[in-house]
């Protein structure tokens, strides 16, 4: 196998990229339309937001100058760069980003992320060529957090009037690259834009990307996408194994760690029925799991425990590992406390002829084989103070269709956006309420009403110290109601073999070639 | 100079253990040696072990302290050696005639294996193969190319596998009883051709239970019982003169005269079986056509005829078997009919033992298995083998003895007697006699052998090309044949 | 005497396989006789330890014993292969059966019928009783079952047809045996007992498609141990930890071919 | 051939035409129904499971793929693009499922006919192994094919193929992990993970029926013909041996195409297998029609190539068997 150990490589300009993902692959490379991560990753390379963040996670103007809310919260100024075209010619400007929208919020485009964006934007105002108003109906604080996310990004209005069906294989953007063809479950190759304007807040010279063409490949086996790298034939592979990172170092891979902002990951435990609508049996739970000697040895070190809800990511985290700590005879004590006091043959509590079992669907699509395995090791440990967690690994139809059907007791569902408004999606009442399709977010079923007080007032804030504040006081909230167990951030690592200048964005994490150059 | 030497050969096989105990034979170019025994006396395994096939079988041990052929020693020889004389220089024809072909090959490309491995052209192959089947008797040979073993009588597989044994021009011809489902004309013009392969330089070892063959064609005979030689010297001599009791046996028992006189049977003489005007067809061949006749209780037709003139056939169509294209089988009463086929072997479950075989078929009033194989001569020692496992004749006793398990009324039986030695033929034939006397049976008796056919039958038909040419009192038919081709036959068998 | 004659037919390798399925029963009916150990009790620290004296299969990603598991996944394996393999051969033989004896219609008709079941891919079919069962191994088996069961059809009816054409069942139809026991008796000893090796082939394919099936993402297992999905959870840690497949699959593979030894000896039942 | 034989042949084909299309038929009405009874596609047109679409965008997915008709009329409907060969639109990819299939269906072709052949070489190369294996030596070399049958024969591809990964792409580097369509090296890896398991079947199978033949007397006739063991396998034995293989290669065919999932998955290799298993996670349900169909009429075609083959290698069954009832004749008072 090539290895590029020893004498340094010399960075080389031009050449083709191969980037291996073991994510999806999108159905539509046109992030508005549905809106998932896959889409996301792949379009970061020709389709660019108005806005960034920078490393401390601050907003940054990336395709926008500024943006400005009224005090009253309910209109957003946005000034655009009168420099920038998308690839087909058209030019950047006001109609553009009023297109976007109104894109996203044509049910036609049947998007669900980038609309969740720009739900609460009544009408996009044209002041002139460089300036957009955004008039809402209720304020948003986060509107230029989620305006950074890449299924909201700027697609060329020209190439959005084709329709979907043709915008789907080759949406135009602003960004370092250009879809040129797609062959489905092979892969996308995107040619370089030669005329790009530097506008990524991550680039580090002026000009085009150095190389000249990436070809993005979908290689969903993890072991596969691993042997590609070692023998060379890719250069970058997202979703490696744990134990495939941990030696990476040794093979001469570099290796980019870039959690995923917003939430981390976690478990949650459904409030609304039993056994877990007792807070001493949650409680009890949290104690019995400890599940960090288990991310220790099953991530081999690539993987930090987490005690919050939210990313490390996000500035505003609250993290509180007392709540977590593992002990045993509390939980056992607390147990007896809530009734559970009689045992079966097996050791499993009992309560009125009820057992104490709880239900865990998992994603087998979006659990990795390590998750797995540490939710089998969390389920050896709570048995052991007599709860019958029964794992239900299920392809992702299936696995919905449980949470739908609210068959679930305990589910660790992934969410990714950008901002602690993801508090908001993932724990306000209204997220109990199931959308036509039966999906909802709130998994954890909280209904507090001074939960939900939290989250509106500082989303309608434009303060960012009491944004901050409100946004402590709700997690204290949620930790306290004992139904999250938080594992880790969501992990997001990527290897590299013979390529250098690889960097990921601030915003949703996925990693961006403009400075990549291969080496060989 | 003799062509083959053996001395002392022995052969054990699993199963049966000793077969041949210290055999030792000479064999000179030109030269037909007859050999002759009982069924079971170890005649086919002799065969096998000439050419070298019985010690394929990892269990089998085979030991000599000579064994040459042509001056070169093959006791020692290994597998490539035997390889290269097979077929070219000594030549087979196996005893399971009718399933000693391969049934999803032809007839041309069976006949001419033995040239395809030497790597004889084609065009020369094709016409050595229909010369090798005419000479083995087969008329229609360029016809038959085409075919494959299931569309042949049992007479035609037979002339294939001797063409078959002789299209390579072997100097030595092994030929084990190789004309039991012949009619006589052709089974004569088999074995003329055996005599002249010896007159043309050959050495031909001729085993049979055909006493009337050896004494046609043999030099030399050397009469094999239980595994030994009990007696060799030349045919003249020895069937002039035999020395040792089993030959003696041997020459007594051949049939002849004919049907002895039967106590009047207890059953009133009515048909039984009837066959109004039956023809049936394969493909463009009439194998039956337009045969009637009648049998009544407690008599016996007999049904010679040509190999391939539809015996068979109209046995099948007798036991319901198959269905006439046109014309009927009739039964009057309700009479047991049973069947003993040409091919015994394919008609015993290859799982069953021969006593599952016999309990199976067991009806009321019949006598158990064991006594059943007394009576057909055979050992009860045999009731655990598997058919596989049995020689030739002793298949077509446990048939005959299967049939007889039914307690039937009605017996169609077909070459019932073809394999055995004439010992154990006579008294397979006084058996049959014996149940006609006592129980009245009724049997249809399909044999080529004009003289066993005389001495069983009361009436008799003789069939060619599927029709029957030639019918009546079996004594008045044998006097005075009406057609020219019974006349033929008559001839041929004397 | 006896015995030693009995060994002397089994062979060496008739006597290694009856010993491996006396030491798989065992591992059936209990296996805390060969393996005390608990095989669910997780101990992370101990993870994905080399094969050693203490843990002579080494230890998994959750530091479980592999042996112990091994040990203790025997019946769900074998009630997995048993369970798919008689659903494949149930059917075939219902259909091979009926097709191969039936009147022209039914036999085309049948034929069909099998066509279809060859038709459905596996995984399809695997899919709609995940749907309709919900995810687990029942929908695997039953799906597992109806995709072998037109392989197994196709053979019986072959071999149904040979035999019903054969002299001896024709002669035991002169014999005036009835039809059923003419089945009973000739068709279906001489139908199965040939396939006997394939069946018990059968059962080991099971338990690996089944694995399969996990690995596509259906009929996905829960942790409790089984050959196949302890194969598929071990399959990621393959360059780091090959203990965790190998003895999964050596356990497998020896059931296999243990069974279809033993199988073949039964089939060829002395006529060879 | 004669005219004759011209029109029997004729007949034999068209009747297996025919039984193609009821086969078809079935297939994608058991599929079509199945699917409904197990899921609402509306889901799956919204973007798949988890989607957040609205009410309008539910609206506009009824309308677009009359989901308000009747069962019925939908069924209609869909035989309509059976009969038609056009599967309508895939919900999740929105292209035309026909471009689709005619995308994916190469390679997945070519990979399982290469598969196919190569299981076919191996099984015959065993069988020449066995023949010409004698003696003490031969019995050692006969009984360790017998075992490595057994092996290749329940060797996991999901996991075979990840060890050849890992020993020819990783260590080695002699081979690519993952295709580019364009490489015939990269077939190797795929090929010979799915032929293994086959051809560890397939020589099973013949195995067994080559024991068989080789103990009739047909086989005792050829050697004292002068045959070597080569010659009478090769002309003799091995016919009478593939013929239940041959019957079996229509399912070992279909076994392929399931191979072909997983291994299409794990070499990242684009075909059928993965589109039908995207597909059917996703519910989508014309695209698994569509898929189903085309197998469907693949498993057709082989399964009359094999017929055929059969009818070619073995003249007896073109002869039906009789039936088990007991033979009539006529009884006379
Ligand atoms: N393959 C075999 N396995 C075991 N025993 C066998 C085998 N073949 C023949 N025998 C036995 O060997 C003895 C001699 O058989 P062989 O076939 O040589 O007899 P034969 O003289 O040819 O008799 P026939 O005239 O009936 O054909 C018989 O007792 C027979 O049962
Ligand atoms: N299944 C068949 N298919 C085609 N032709 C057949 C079939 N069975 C018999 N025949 C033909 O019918 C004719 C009569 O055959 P049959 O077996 O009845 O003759 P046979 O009188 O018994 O001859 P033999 O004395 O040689 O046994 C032959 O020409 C034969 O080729
Ligand atoms: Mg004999
Ligand atoms: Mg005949």
């Amino acid at each position: 196998a090539p290895s590029d150990g020893g004498g340094s490589p010399e960075p080389v300009s031009g050449g083709t990229l191969v980037y291996a993902t073991g994510d999806a692959e999108p159905s539509c490379l046109d992030p508005h339309v549905g809106g998932n991560y896959p889409q996301g990753l792949l379009s970061t390379q020709y389709l660019e937001p108005l806005f960034g963040r920078d490393a401390e996670g601050e907003i940054v103007p990336w395709l926008a100058e500024s943006g400005e809310a009224s005090d009253d919260g309910l209109t957003w100024d946005i000034a655009l760069r009168d420099d920038i075209s998308f690839t087909d010619g058209t030019p950047f400007d006001a109609e553009a980003v009023k297109a976007n929208i109104e894109h996203l919020q044509d049910p036609d485009t049947a998007s669900s992320t980038g609309y969740l964006a720009v739900e609460q934007v009544d009408s996009v105002e044209v002041v002139d060529d460089s300036h957009v108003r955004l008039h809402l109906s209720t304020p948003k604080s986060a509107m230029l957090e989620v305006l950074s996310q890449q299924w909201a990004a700027m697609e060329s209005p020209e190439g959005i009037a084709r329709g979907n069906d043709e915008n789907c294989q080759a949406p135009i953007g602003t960004g370092p690259f250009v879809v040129e063809s797609w062959s489905p479950q092979e892969s996308v190759t995107l040619t370089r834009n030669d005329d790009y304007v530097p506008t990524n807040p991550e680039i580090d010279h002026d000009g085009p990307a150095h190389v000249e063409q990436i070809e993005w490949r979908f290689i969903p086996d993890a072991a596969t996408r691993q042997a590609a790298l070692a023998s060379g034939e890719v250069h970058v592979i997202d979703n490696p194994l744990p134990t495939d990172i941990a030696a990476a170092d040794g093979q001469g891979f570099g290796h980019l760690d870039a959690p995923r902002p917003a939430a981390s990951n976690r478990i949650e435990l459904n409030t609304a029925q039993p056994p877990f609508d007792d807070d001493r049996v949650r409680e009890a739970f949290l104690r019995a799991a400890d599940p960090s000697p288990g991310i220790e040895t099953l991530f081999a070190g690539t993987a930090t425990r987490s005690f919050s809800v939210l990313s490390s990511e996000e500035p505003v985290r609250l993290s509180d590992e007392e709540l977590f700590r593992t002990d045993a005879d509390a939980a056992n004590a607390l147990l007896d406390e809530a009734g559970w006091t009689e045992r079966t043959d097996s050791g499993t509590r009992m309560k009125d002829g009820e057992t104490l079992t709880a239900r865990f669907p998992v994603s087998t699509n979006q659990s990795t084989a390590a998750e797995q395995s540490l939710f089998e090791q969390i389920q050896a440990n709570t048995a052991a103070v007599g709860f019958d967690l029964q794992l239900e690994p299920m392809d992702l139809s299936s696995w919905y269709g449980a949470l739908a059907a609210h068959d679930y007791e305990a589910v660790s569902a992934p969410y990714t956006t950008v901002g602690p408004d993801v508090l908001r999606i993932l724990y306000h009442s209204d997220s109990t309420v199931p959308a036509p399709s039966g999906y909802f977010a709130n998994n954890a079923q909280l209904t507090d009403p001074d939960l939900d007080a939290f989250l509106e007032e500082a989303l309608a804030t434009t303060d960012p110290d009491e944004r901050a504040d409100l946004y402590t006081q709700a997690q204290r909230i949620i930790l306290d109601t004992h139904a999250v167990l938080p594992l880790y951030d969501q992990q997001n690592h990527f290897l590299t073999n013979g390529v250098t200048g690889v960097t990921a964005i601030h915003t949703i994490s996925t990693p961006t070639f403009v400075n990549a150059q291969l080496t060989e | 100079m003799t062509l083959l030497t053996v001395r002392d050969l022995t052969v054990d096989l699993p199963g049966a253990g000793r077969v041949l105990d210290g055999v030792s034979l000479d064999l000179s170019p030109g030269e037909v040696l007859g050999v002759v025994g009982e069924s079971g006396a170890g005649k086919s395994v002799l065969a096998r072990t000439l050419i070298g096939l019985t010690r394929e079988d990892p269990r089998a041990s085979v030991a000599a302290s000579t064994l040459t052929f042509d001056g070169t020693d093959m006791t020692r020889a290994g597998r490539r050696a035997w390889r290269r004389l097979r077929g070219s220089e000594i030549g087979l024809v196996l005893q399971d005639a009718l399933q000693s072909l391969d049934p999803l090959r032809t007839v041309s490309a069976e006949v001419g294996e033995t040239l395809a491995v030497r790597r004889v052209a084609r065009t020369e192959r094709r016409q050595r193969i229909v010369t090798a089947l005419h000479r083995a008797g087969l008329h229609d040979a360029e016809a038959r190319l085409g075919q494959r073993s299931g569309e042949l009588s049992g007479g035609m597989r037979q002339r294939v596998l001797v063409a078959s044994a002789l299209v390579g021009g072997a100097r030595l011809v092994i030929a084990d009883e190789p004309t039991t489902a012949l009619d006589a004309t052709v089974a004569a013009r088999v074995l003329d051709l055996l005599r002249s392969l010896a007159d043309d330089g050959a050495a031909v070892l001729l085993i049979t239970h055909d006493l009337h063959a050896v004494r046609r064609v043999a030099d030399r005979v050397a009469v094999l019982e239980a595994g030994r030689v009990v007696e060799d010297g030349s045919a003249a001599h020895v069937l002039a003169e035999p020395a040792h009791a089993t030959t003696r046996a041997l020459l007594d028992a051949v049939p002849r005269g004919p049907k002895p006189p039967l106590r009047p049977a207890h059953r009133p003489r009515t048909p039984i079986l009837r066959a109004d005007a039956v023809t049936r067809r394969y493909g463009h061949v009439t194998a039956v056509d337009d045969v009637s006749f009648s049998l009544e209780a407690g008599e016996t037709l007999g049904v010679v005829g040509e190999s391939g003139s539809g015996k068979s056939t109209l046995a099948r169509l007798l036991i319901g078997a198959e269905h006439p294209d046109s014309g009927a089988v009739s039964r009057h009463g309700t009479p047991r009919v049973r069947l003993v086929p040409q091919d015994p072997l394919g008609s015993f479950d290859p799982r069953h033992s021969v006593g599952q075989i016999l309990r199976l078929s067991h009806r009321d009033g019949a006598p158990s298995p064991e006594e059943l194989l007394r009576r057909v001569e055979l050992d009860a020692r045999l009731l655990t083998r598997r058919p596989a496992q049995l020689s030739g004749g002793q298949r077509q006793r446990v048939a005959i003895a299967r049939a007889l398990a039914a307690n039937p009324d009605v017996l169609v039986c077909d070459e019932p007697v073809s394999a055995l030695d004439v010992t154990t033929q006579a008294g397979i034939l006084d058996l049959l006699l014996g149940l006609q006397e006592r129980e009245g049976l009724s049997m249809v008796f399909i044999s080529h052998d004009l003289a066993v056919v005389r001495r069983i039958s009361d009436r008799v038909a003789v069939m060619k090309d599927g029709q029957v040419v030639d019918s009546g009192n079996t004594e008045d038919v044998y006097a005075n044949p009406a057609s020219a081709f019974t006349r033929e036959l008559i001839s041929a068998s004397r | 005497m006896r015995a030693a004659a009995r060994g002397r037919a089994l062979g060496v390798s008739g006597i290694l396989a009856t010993l491996v399925a006396v030491l798989i029963g065992v591992a059936v009916v209990a296996p805390g006789l060969l393996a005390p150990g608990d095989p669910l009790a997780v101990s992370p620290a101990e993870g994905f330890q080399a094969p050693s004296p203490a843990h002579p299969f080494g230890t998994d990603e959750s530091g479980r014993d592999v042996l112990t598991r091994v040990v203790h996944g025997a019946a769900a394996s074998a009630g997995i292969g048993l369970a798919a393999t008689a659903i494949g051969i149930g059917l075939g033989l219902l259909i091979g059966f009926a097709s191969g004896l039936g009147t022209r219609l039914v036999d085309g008709a049948l034929s069909r019928v099998v066509e279809v079941l060859y038709a459905l891919p596996t995984l399809v079919m695997a899919l709609l009783f995940v749907a309709v069962l919900g995810p687990g191994p029942r929908s695997s088996i039953l799906a597992i079952g109806l995709a072998t069961a037109p392989g197994y059809a196709r053979m019986i009816r072959a071999r149904v047809r040979q035999v019903a054409g054969s002299d001896y069942v024709s002669y035991a139809r002169h014999e005036g045996v009835s039809a059923p026991t003419v089945f009973a008796r000739h068709v279906v000893p001489n139908t199965l007992w040939p396939l006997i090796a394939m069946i018990t082939l059968g059962i080991g394919q099971a338990i690996v498609w089944v694995s399969a099936l996990s690995f596509l993402g259906l009929g996905a297992e829960p942790p409790s141990p089984e050959w196949g999905s302890m194969l598929n959870a071990g399959r990621v840690y393959l360059g780091t930890a090959w203990w965790m497949t190998f003895f999964p699959g050596l356990a497998i593979v020896v059931t296999a071919t243990a069974l279809t030894v033993l199988g073949r000896r039964l089939s060829s039942g002395g006529t060879r | 051939m004669t005219p004759r034989r011209w029109a029997v042949s004729l007949r034999w084909i068209a009747g297996k035409l025919g039984a193609a299309i009821g086969v078809v038929w079935l297939v994608g009405t058991l599929v079509f129904f199945a699917l409904r009874a197990t899921g609402d596609p509306l889901e799956a047109i919204l973007g798949g499971p988890g989607s957040q679409a609205g009410e309008e965008a539910v609206q506009a997915a009824i309308d677009r793929y009359a989901l308000d008709e009747p069962l019925v009329v939908q069924y209609l409907l869909q035989l309509r693009d059976i009969a038609t060969l056009q599967f309508g639109d895939s919900y999740s990819r929105r292209l035309p499922v026909m471009d689709l299939l005619a995308a994916h269906l190469p390679s997945t072709l070519l990979l399982a006919v290469l598969a196919l052949a190569l299981a076919w070489a191996l099984t015959v190369a065993g069988a020449l192994v066995q023949a010409v294996a004698r003696g003490r030596l031969g019995a050692l070399v006969r009984a360790g094919l017998r075992s490595v049958e057994v092996v290749a024969s329940v060797a996991p591809q999901f996991w075979f193929g990840a060890v050849l990964i890992m020993v020819f792409a990783s260590s080695l580097g002699w081979l690519p992990a993952t295709s580019a369509s364009s490489d015939p090296a990269s077939l190797v890896l795929p090929v010979v993970t799915l032929a293994v398991p086959i051809a560890g079947f397939l020589s099973q199978v013949s195995h067994d029926a080559l024991d068989d033949a080789d103990a009739a007397p047909f086989a005792t006739t050829a050697r004292a013909r002068g045959a070597g063991e080569m010659r009478v396998l090769l002309r003799h034995t091995l016919r009478h041996a593939s013929l239940p293989a041959i019957s079996l290669s229509g399912w070992a065919f279909g076994s392929l195409l399931s191979g072909a999932v997983v291994v299409e998955v794990l070499f990242a290799r684009p075909g059928l297998g993965r589109l039908l298993q995207e597909a059917a996670l996703a519910r989508d349900v014309p695209v698994v029609i569509g898929a189903v169909v085309i197998v469907a009429l693949l498993y057709v075609a082989v399964v009359i190539a094999t017929d055929a083959l059969e009818l070619l290698v073995d003249p007896r069954l073109r002869r039906r068997p009789q039936s088990l009832r007991a033979p009539d004749v006529a009884v006379g008072a």
